[in-house]
């Protein structure tokens, strides 16, 4: 297929889904390798960036999906509904990022971590869709593995798992020095 | 009337214990245990009212605290390669871990509150093609799961749920009051007493029924040998008992 | 507003709209005089009239909406048309095991069984036609009660539901007296 209709094909799969696309489905439909659909994403991405356009492409992992510009936000909600906007208490949200890190992860792990129990943030956290069961661990009482939704990826604008905000070793030490520089008081047991 | 306190609300021990570093403002490397100790039991104390189940969690985090204090005032253990252990060691990489993710959690809420300023589109598929309802393939579906593999998975699930039970704990069962009166008890042992003269302590307690019934004869028992009114003897440990009354005394 | 950033927030609207939208809402909303609203959808419309693109602005009285240009209609019908490759997941397998052998059976008796919540996973099984809700129970906040389907009893080879009997009442005897004899307990499951 020739690049530019291939592009108008991925813009009106993507306009009349709204929801995501998996790039292996529309590989399928327009009989298409991979890298060529990849190629026309990135055009209609790139015209999509242009100051005159109010919509943008957003990956999920393997999937598309077209979206509003943010900066258009104060103009959309006078007339759409507002998305659904989880308000996740610091609770739920300090489970959420254990899953989102550790995934796959059990229960067990995450009370571990937090040192309390975690039932009531994880069934919040499923309900919303947000996280999910991935199967079950094997190992006695074959505990729950949690995982983060393609839910998860919109409600925090991250295109991949690999693109979570990164918390390595030098955030570590940054902790570190930052307690160092806060000791005011040097005490002995 | 009591005026109603409000505590601070800490989610979980770790969470606390953050706050108290952060509070005194000093490294948590270098947490000074006695300190920090003395203030996470005082919040304790605070909040001694509350629900017993999220109590029972920063108890734990409490026997934690004393047993590194303790450990902290004995000599230092030193490890296999002969390097001294700090006792804090293992609280210290717990909170960092908490650490983290406390902040990574900070973040995510950063990037919700961006990401919710994005909205979507209904799916509005033209008519004609709605009415191509996608058929589903059901022998890809199933797959190879059969009724009998749909069986074992709910057994397996029926046995997790029995085995999520505590043994121990559910077999207590009802704890139910007994009542027992203590003064017939007494009169009842002593007219045993006297129509016995010299008697097995064994065959008095054989002919109590209940638990409670043992409890309080053995309490009967002591009380009278205190008194003087029985004289008790043992030949051998774990022989059995006997028991002489004495009416002059 | 400058036209091109005028433009943009028209595209927004209308796309996440979906719908039709008038053009006297499109002015209030940004606070424009029509002439410039509908200078604005014409540089719009003509923008979609492009080869490499998928979607086009039509008219409808007062009113304008972005629409799948038809020529693409054909890529649409291939993902509508396509064999949905589901698979089923534990969880999902879980919950219809739960819901074969304990029909009929509300969310909250399954959620008890299972630990979690389970409304995903259900609302899948009734996706897939093989549970069906039966009615409700008639009991506070009248929950629904589920069922399996006939295609249920077509996929696993069953003829009726009382084919089904393994693990009926004398299984979950069973099941009770083995959970009795461990812990010592009465239990009711």
């Amino acid at each position: 297929m020739e690049q530019k209709k291939l592009i108008a094909v991925l813009e009106a799969v993507l306009f009349t889904m709204g929801d995501s696309v998996e790039v292996r489905k529309l590989m399928e439909i327009t009989e298409t390798a991979k890298e060529e659909v990849e190629g026309a994403l990135e055009v209609l991405a790139r015209k999509y960036q242009a100051e005159e356009s109010g919509i943008s492409l957003i990956r999920l992992e393997n999937a598309v999906q077209l979206c509003t510009k943010a900066e258009y936000y104060e103009y959309l909600i006078k007339i759409a509904k507002a998305p659904r906007n989880y308000v996740l208490s610091d609770t739920v949200l300090e489970t959420l990022s254990i899953i989102a890190y550790k995934q796959p992860v059990t229960r067990l792990e995450i009370e571990k971590i937090r040192g309390v129990s975690c039932d009531h943030a994880v069934n919040k956290l499923v309900e919303f869709n947000l996280v999910r069961e991935l199967g079950r661990l094997d190992a006695p009482g074959r505990p729950l593995l949690f995982g983060t939704t393609e839910e998860f990826l919109r409600c925090f604008g991250v295109k991949s798992l690999e693109e979570l905000p990164e918390l390595n070793t030098d955030q570590m030490a940054d902790f570190q020095a930052e307690a160092e520089k806060e000791v005011q008081l040097k005490m002995e047991i | 009337m009591a005026i109603p306190v409000h505590l601070q609300v800490f989610d979980g021990p770790l969470d606390l214990l953050l706050h108290l570093i952060d509070k005194n403002k000093v490294d948590i490397y270098d947490i000074p245990i006695a300190l920090i100790t003395d203030q996470y039991m005082e919040y304790i104390d605070e909040m001694k009212r509350q629900d017993m189940n999220v109590m029972s969690e920063f108890l734990v985090m409490a026997a934690t605290l004393l047993d590194i204090k303790c450990r902290m005032l004995l000599p230092k253990e030193v490890n296999e390669e002969g390097e001294e252990e700090d006792p804090r060691e293992e609280m210290v990489r717990q909170l960092l871990e908490y650490k983290m993710y406390k902040y990574m959690s900070y973040e995510l809420k950063d990037r919700q509150i961006d990401a919710d300023r994005v909205l979507y589109k209904p799916q509005t598929m033209p008519k004609e093609i709605e009415e191509y309802r996608p058929p589903i393939d059901y022998e890809q579906l199933i797959g190879d799961m059969t009724l009998s593999k749909l069986n074992g998975i709910f057994k397996s699930m029926m046995r997790r749920q029995v085995d999520k039970i505590d043994p121990i704990r559910s077999s207590f069962g009802k704890i139910e009051r007994e009542e027992i009166d203590m003064d017939e008890k007494t009169s009842y042992i002593e007219s045993y007493a006297l129509k016995h003269r010299k008697f097995s302590f064994r065959n008095l307690l054989e002919k109590q029924g209940s638990r409670m019934e043992m409890v309080i004869t053995f309490l009967v028992v002591l009380e009278f040998m205190k008194t003087g009114k029985f004289y008790v003897q043992q030949d051998e440990l774990f022989d059995d008992i006997l028991i002489t009354y004495r009416e002059a005394a």
